[in-house]
């Protein structure tokens, strides 16, 4: 990004040993995301993995036009190709970003925190749309039945594959040393880290 | 050369849009308790520049008037023999004459510190500050809530009523500092603090963050306009009416944009459907004089910018960047920027 | 009548010691004088002294901190029930048991008589083992979590670093065992068990305030 | 005699050597016999297992420069960066970390460490010891330590070097502010080197208090010792404050503990008082071991002893209680009662006054002595300038009205400088260039010296004077680039120009110090006609130090007439056995045979320091890491075979 800091990292590395390179992917801080073109977020085809009535619940008529050309088309490889560029999975900035947006946007307003109330726990094991996190991103864009608002358009796709990755490490599947600890408020359980992890299944009928 | 200096100061400032603020000396002190803060700090540097310079004269005249000699000189060690009254007698002098000299400032120091806490506090103007990761929203207080309206990032302030801030913080460790007014003072999440201001000249005075609290501590400034009492009723009734409804259609168009955007996931302007309190409140956006708490001027060209891509010009910042077609864009700008 | 006794023992101690030094011309000869010394004569007995130093600055603090934590709450313990009393005050009683061992081996040590040292130590051993076996059970029954709130974070902090020189004390005294059963020990030997019964002193005495802080301050008003 | 076991007594009769004491004066023999008992064993495996207090000081002198290099590196780094407005030749997140570790370098990995790796050169042969006191546990505080450096700066390396600050504050460093493993790798760097600093003060007191020569009461000791006595005691009452608070960070952030958390019974300023309990004292362990190089290189240097030792004895220990007393100054910005405030600007008046002691009878001496205005001199003078103009800055910032206006400014900047570099590292340097022919046996080049300080003076004040006017115009600490037109502009270029003189005058004292290596004129044991112990001694020292124990008459043994008995006789050559003395009188009280170099205390560093890598990743690493540990300790305590039997030869009951 600048001469400088080349200068400064050939230095350091020459000092440090040449430990494992996970360290570097934790530690990013993605301070330069390219910001997704307003338009772009149409294009994103993100197909649920079980086929969907469009989201019902959009408040708004903007982004209802928005979801509905999203959720017919099938899953294409723009979406991996966007979540894919960077594993959020494995940078501690961005599931910790994602926790907050996760207050910031009210989602416990519904999950509570993450074990469920309105909405479905995010916590267990159980999960009808899918797990990974292309799908998860698309259940947030998209919206899902029974009241699973569409964020298209109100959450860029940034801030949802941080939001995805959060919501993994809620059920354990994000690496320990990646996960977020405890927040400053109260507590609500174990902090994400210190939780097993659940070998996600399929739940029943949608 | 200090004079000149602000002098050079001032003349920048004016070619800059960007910093339109005189420098935050804290010697050009704009109310009584800078002015109080002022003079101790005057009598203490009197003092203390007399005491090193005469520890240096004694230094220099001793090194000086010392006779010179190798390290084959023999050592002089008459003094474990016996007592030397001369020296003695000196240093004692001195460590009395420093021991007195240090009680005088801790009497000054705590006769400020009374001064400081005496400020008259008749008909103040009451705000709750809270500080967020790099910016700061201000809520004006009133008897009657209907009166209340909050701000963000720049304060108004009328010239000699005093003004008593309530200090929060929503996230980390952050610290008020405008050194044209008074000192400084911390906020700490779980804990509230008060600071009083009165400001007995007009002009705008810049504070800033002064407890590190992350990525972007440089660029999180504050603004207090200290007006006379009319300008501030003025300024007090325009922030208190609801957002200005778009008149034309390009205004109108940028409100459905802003509408149906990830704006309203953060931002709040009154009589809209926008109510979110995690980003600064956009009701009256268009009347202050700086972007992003002081890091961009707040013109078409900035404001576009910032929406794009705010990452490239404070990095770290918790806003996502959007890229609008441009029609869209530029009706957006053109909305906000017509939010007086 | 004790306090004298000792000074008495110290200065006929020191009498010996000056009448082994000769001096005859340019030298002082000190090949007479003793190759090991007990108690603060003792270079080992310094860093015991300093360690214990440093650890009860440490128990100091931790204190500290729970009434500071505690001023700062409106109900304390926050939201629980204070730890039950069971554990906690038999394990105090099996501590203040243990001094008798602890007293006897040092004695033994002092008088360098290796086979009451060896019966001495593996007393203590068992009373070290049969105390942290206690302390396992009052860890169960302190009726909060560490990252249940701030209460539970100091209480199993200060029981924490009580047992953490516990258990070190216990391994040091294991090692000493086994060295003095198995080998045949040389002078600092001897020493060296006289601290470590020094340091369960230290134990012993750090862990009253501890007990009182932990088991009953959540009871007071 | 009668419990030596029988293969042992057929070893002594074979070599009766091996019970033979030393002669005064010492024989040929002696020396060669010394020599081979004291001396490291060869080899990688010797070089690892080395336990000489002159190795491991030497190791730990070299070390800590390093590691002052390395935060130089940083601080020109951040220079660069600040000398424009709005640059952006260095982002928010790389400066955070390279102003963090610039902090917690020359703090952590320098100041404290460099002063007690020269104790551990200096001290034994100041006091006519033959070694340090627990001679492998030093060197298990050696590893200890630069493995915790070289932790840091690998996590750095890695783009995981903390960016919270040297002091990180919660809750910016806590859990929610600070995602990732930056601030766990601060923390976990905190128990590296606390506990090496605890363990080398228990070593430093020790060794003071009991292997003092026969005759050196304590008010003979030599100021530098008292220094460092004091010094010692203030870190292990001082450090425990921070091992707690950052522990109790480690867990916040790894196990969910709620310390720092203000929303669950937490307190965020808990943090802040924990650490400036430290934090205070901490920089006074930085300033009183350079009040003792002052003390050794004054009365060297104007010819006669310093004037009024029992005043300035007595004003360190009044500066190492008063520095416990004022530990809110940092805090005064916080909303704690006013009345608590002015308690503590009252304290921090008060611990002017020991310095000023001390400054006085300085003046005095060389008011009174034959001046030999050599290099180490020069530093002296350099101090008197710089540490008074950053005490009297550090009096105003101690009044409360003032603290609120400069406070977290660049005022603070410059005040931290102008005492930690004025106090600390001018008589360091003068410190290096007085003992570097104790250690190498060559002087350094006077005109490279004068070179070194000139630019060093000339640059401090340039880099660091500006910053004054900075701090009062309202510029915040740690801002990674601010706007221009604010009055900020000139001053900061300015200091950046001061910051390259500094770092020429550092490329100076390399050169120096490298052509002194082989090239500097040879020292015979005492070129600077000085009067302390150490000076009695050859240059580099011998393995034991001493041929012969000296017996001590006086303050300053090699200026005093030095009447019978001179040396001590009757000590073993063949094995390592030291006399142990009385705490008061420094009267001869035992013998005692000291360990033979052992491999166990790097082995043990290094499991203790998977331990605390492994426990910032898994807790479950402090159970399975401690059995390692625990083995290694254990081995370490053991006696070797043999070497029991060749003890019980020496042996004698009292």
């Amino acid at each position: 990004m600048s001469r400088l800091r080349v200068v400064v990292g050939t230095l350091s590395i020459a000092l440090g040993a040449a430990a494992s390179m996970s360290g570097c992917e934790r530690e990013q801080r993605r301070f330069d995301a390219p910001p997704v073109s307003r338009d772009g977020l149409a294009s994103v085809q993100l197909g649920p993995t079980r086929a969907g009535p469009p989201a019902s619940g959009a408040s708004d008529p903007a982004s209802a036009a928005a979801s509905s050309t999203v959720a017919d088309a099938g899953p294409s490889a723009s979406a991996s190709a966007v979540l894919g560029a960077r594993n959020h999975d494995r940078n501690a900035f961005d599931v910790a970003q994602g926790k907050r947006l996760y207050r910031w946007f009210n989602c416990n307003g519904c999950h509570a925190a993450g074990g469920g109330s309105i909405g479905p726990a995010l916590m267990d094991d159980q999960w009808r749309y899918g797990h990974e996190p292309p799908q998860i991103v698309a259940t947030i864009l998209q919206g899902r039945p029974n009241g699973m608002p569409s964020f298209a358009g109100r959450i860029s796709t940034e801030q949802a594959a941080q939001l995805a990755a959060y919501v993994r490490s809620m059920s354990g599947q994000v690496r320990e040393d990646v996960a977020p600890s405890r927040s400053d408020g109260l507590s609500t359980g174990a902090p994400e880290l210190r939780r097993d992890r659940e070998t996600p299944k399929l739940a029943g009928t949608p | 050369m200090k004079r000149r200096c602000r002098a050079l100061a001032i003349a920048l400032a004016a070619a800059l849009p960007l910093a339109a603020f005189a420098a935050p000396d804290m010697t050009d002190a704009a109310g009584p308790q800078a002015a109080h803060i002022l003079q101790l700090w005057r009598v203490t540097v009197l003092v203390c520049s007399a005491v090193f310079a005469a520890v240096l004269v004694a230094l220099l005249w001793a090194v000086w008037r010392a006779p010179r000699g190798g390290a084959d000189a023999p050592a002089d060690v008459s003094g474990l023999m016996h007592g030397e009254p001369g020296p003695r007698r000196s240093v004692v002098l001195a460590v009395g004459v420093s021991s007195v000299l240090l009680l005088s400032l801790l009497l000054a120091s705590v006769t400020t510190d009374r001064a400081l806490a005496h400020l008259v506090l008749r008909d103040a103007i009451h705000i709750e500050l809270t500080a967020h990761q790099w910016w700061w929203s201000a809520r004006y207080d009133d008897p009657q809530p209907s009166r209340m309206f909050t701000t963000a990032n720049e304060l108004h302030i009328p010239v000699g009523r005093p003004v008593i801030l309530t200090l929060n913080a929503s996230d980390v460790i952050h610290s008020l500092w405008v050194p044209q007014l008074a000192g400084k003072k911390d906020l700490i999440p779980g804990r509230s603090a008060t600071l009083t201001w009165r400001a007995d000249r007009a002009g705008t005075y810049r504070g800033q963050c002064a407890e590190f609290c992350g990525a972007q501590h440089a660029w999180m400034a504050l603004s207090v306009s200290a007006d006379p009492p009319d300008q501030y009723e003025a300024w007090a009734a325009q922030q208190r009416a609801a957002a200005a409804t778009p008149s034309e259609s390009r205004t109108l168009r940028g409100q459905q944009v802003f509408l149906g955007a990830s704006c309203v996931m953060c931002h709040n302007v009154s009589g809209t459907d926008a109510g979110a309190q995690h980003g600064p409140d956009l009701s009256h956006v268009g009347s202050r004089r700086t972007l992003a708490a002081g890091a961009l001027p707040n013109d078409d060209a900035h404001l576009a910018a910032w929406i794009t891509n705010p990452q490239a010009h404070k990095p770290g910042v918790n806003m996502p960047g959007t890229a609008f077609a441009p029609d869209d864009l530029q009706a957006l700008v053109a909305y906000l920027r017509s939010l007086r | 009548m004790t306090l004298l006794k000792s000074q008495h023992e110290a200065m006929r101690q020191r009498e010996r010691a000056q009448q082994w030094v000769r001096h005859d011309s340019a030298a002082l000869d000190v090949a007479d004088l003793p190759s090991f010394a007990f108690s603060h004569r003792s270079v080992m007995w310094w860093a015991t002294a300093g360690m214990m130093a440093i650890e009860g600055v440490v128990f100091a603090l931790a204190v500290m901190t729970y009434f500071y934590l505690r001023s700062h709450s409106a109900a304390w313990p926050m939201g629980g029930r204070p730890p039950d009393l069971r554990w906690g005050t038999l394990n105090t009683l099996i501590l203040l048991a243990s001094l008798l061992p602890n007293q006897w081996t040092k004695r033994a040590a002092e008088q360098l008589d290796l086979g009451k040292v060896r019966i001495g130590l593996l007393l203590c051993l068992a009373f070290g083992i049969a105390f942290i076996i206690v302390r396992g059970f009052e860890f169960t029954a302190l009726n909060c979590r560490w990252d249940d709130n701030a209460y539970g974070s100091i209480v199993w902090t200060l029981l924490g670093l009580h047992t953490l020189h516990l258990v070190t004390d216990v391994l040091d005294t294991g090692v000493l065992s086994a060295l003095m059963l198995t080998e045949l020990p040389d002078g600092r030997r001897f020493v060296d068990i006289s601290e470590n019964a020094l340091y369960w002193y230290f134990v012993v005495l750090t862990w009253l305030p501890l007990y009182a802080v932990v088991y009953w301050a959540p009871r007071s008003v | 005699m009668s419990r030596l076991s029988e293969p042992a007594q057929a070893a002594l009769r074979r070599d009766p050597e091996l019970t033979r004491r030393n002669a005064v004066p010492p024989s040929a023999a002696d020396r060669a016999a010394l020599e081979a008992t004291w001396r490291d064993p060869p080899g990688l495996v010797g070089w690892l297992s080395a336990v000489n207090h002159k190795a491991i000081g030497l190791r730990f002198i070299v070390t800590a420069f390093g590691f002052f290099a390395a935060g130089g590196l940083l601080a020109a780094l951040m220079r660069v960066q600040l000398a424009r407005p709005n640059s952006t030749l260095i982002g928010p997140d790389l400066y955070n970390q390279v102003f963090t570790m610039h902090g917690t370098t020359m703090m952590f990995l320098f100041a404290v460490p460099v002063m007690q790796a020269m104790a551990t050169y200096l001290v034994p042969l100041m006091l006519g010891a033959r070694s340090i006191a627990f001679p492998r546990m030093n060197a298990f505080a050696y590893w200890i330590y630069l493995f915790g450096g070289l932790m840091l700066y690998g996590a750095f390396a890695l783009n995981i070097g903390p960016d919270a600050g040297w002091f990180a504050y919660v809750p910016l460093a806590g859990p929610d502010y600070s995602p990732g493993k930056r601030v766990d790798f601060w923390a976990q760097m905190i128990t590296f080197t606390e506990l090496s600093g605890l363990l080398s003060a228990i070593i430093l007191v020790t060794t003071i208090f009991k292997l003092r020569a026969v005759g050196m009461s304590l008010n003979r000791l030599p100021l530098f010792a008292w220094a460092m006595l004091v010094t010692s005691f203030m870190v292990m009452f001082a450090m425990p404050a921070v091992m707690l608070a950052s522990t109790a960070l480690i867990m916040d952030r790894l196990i969910g503990t709620h310390f720092y958390n203000p929303g669950d019974g937490g307190d965020a300023l808990l943090w802040q008082h924990l650490f400036w309990f430290f934090g205070h004292p901490e920089v006074y362990f930085i300033f009183i071991p350079g009040l003792g190089f002052m003390s050794a290189i004054i009365a060297t240097f104007a010819r006669r002893p310093i004037f009024g030792y029992s005043a300035m004895v007595l004003a360190l220990i009044a500066t190492a209680f008063l520095s416990f007393g004022l530990w809110v100054h940092h805090m005064f910005a916080t909303n704690l009662p006013e009345l608590g405030k002015g308690f503590f600007t009252a304290m921090s008046l008060m611990i002017a006054i020991p310095s000023a002691v001390q400054i006085f009878c300085w003046i005095a001496t060389l008011w009174t002595g034959r001046l030999n205005l050599k290099t180490p001199l020069l530093f002296a003078l350099g101090f008197f300038a710089i540490l008074v103009l950053g005490g009297l800055t550090g009096v105003m910032l101690g009044m409360v009205p003032l603290d609120l206006q400069v406070h977290d400014s660049y005022f603070v900047v410059a005040h931290l400088h102008y005492v930690l570099i004025g106090g600390a590292v001018f008589p360091l340097l003068g410190a290096v260039y007085y003992w570097f022919p104790k250690f190498s046996g060559r002087l350094m080049s006077e005109r490279l010296g004068r070179w070194n300080f000139w630019l060093l003076f000339v640059g401090f004040n340039v880099a660091f004077f500006p910053m004054h006017l900075l701090g009062m115009r309202g510029m915040p600490r740690r801002v990674y680039t601010y706007p221009s037109g604010l009055g900020w502009d000139t001053p900061n270029l300015i200091a950046t120009i001061g910051a390259v003189t500094i770092a020429l005058s550092m490329l100076v004292l390399l050169f120096n110090l490298a052509r002194s290596l082989r090239h500097g004129t040879p020292a015979g044991a005492n070129p600077w006609g000085a009067g302390t112990l150490e000076w009695a001694t050859a240059s580099p020292p011998p393995a034991a130090n001493f041929d012969a124990l000296p017996v001590v008459h006086g303050r300053e043994p090699l200026w005093q007439p030095w009447p019978q008995p001179t040396q001590v006789r009757g000590l073993a050559v063949r094995q390592r056995e030291v006399l142990v003395t009385t705490v008061l009188d420094a009267q001869p009280d035992h013998r005692l045979v000291f360990p033979e170099p052992s491999i166990w205390p790097f082995v043990s560093a290094l499991a203790t320091t998977v331990l605390f890598i492994g426990s910032i990743f898994t807790p479950w690493a402090v159970v399975w890491g401690a059995i390692p540990v625990g083995i290694a300790l254990s081995l370490w305590f053991w006696p070797k075979p043999g070497e029991t039997e060749r003890e019980l030869m020496l042996e004698k009951s009292p």
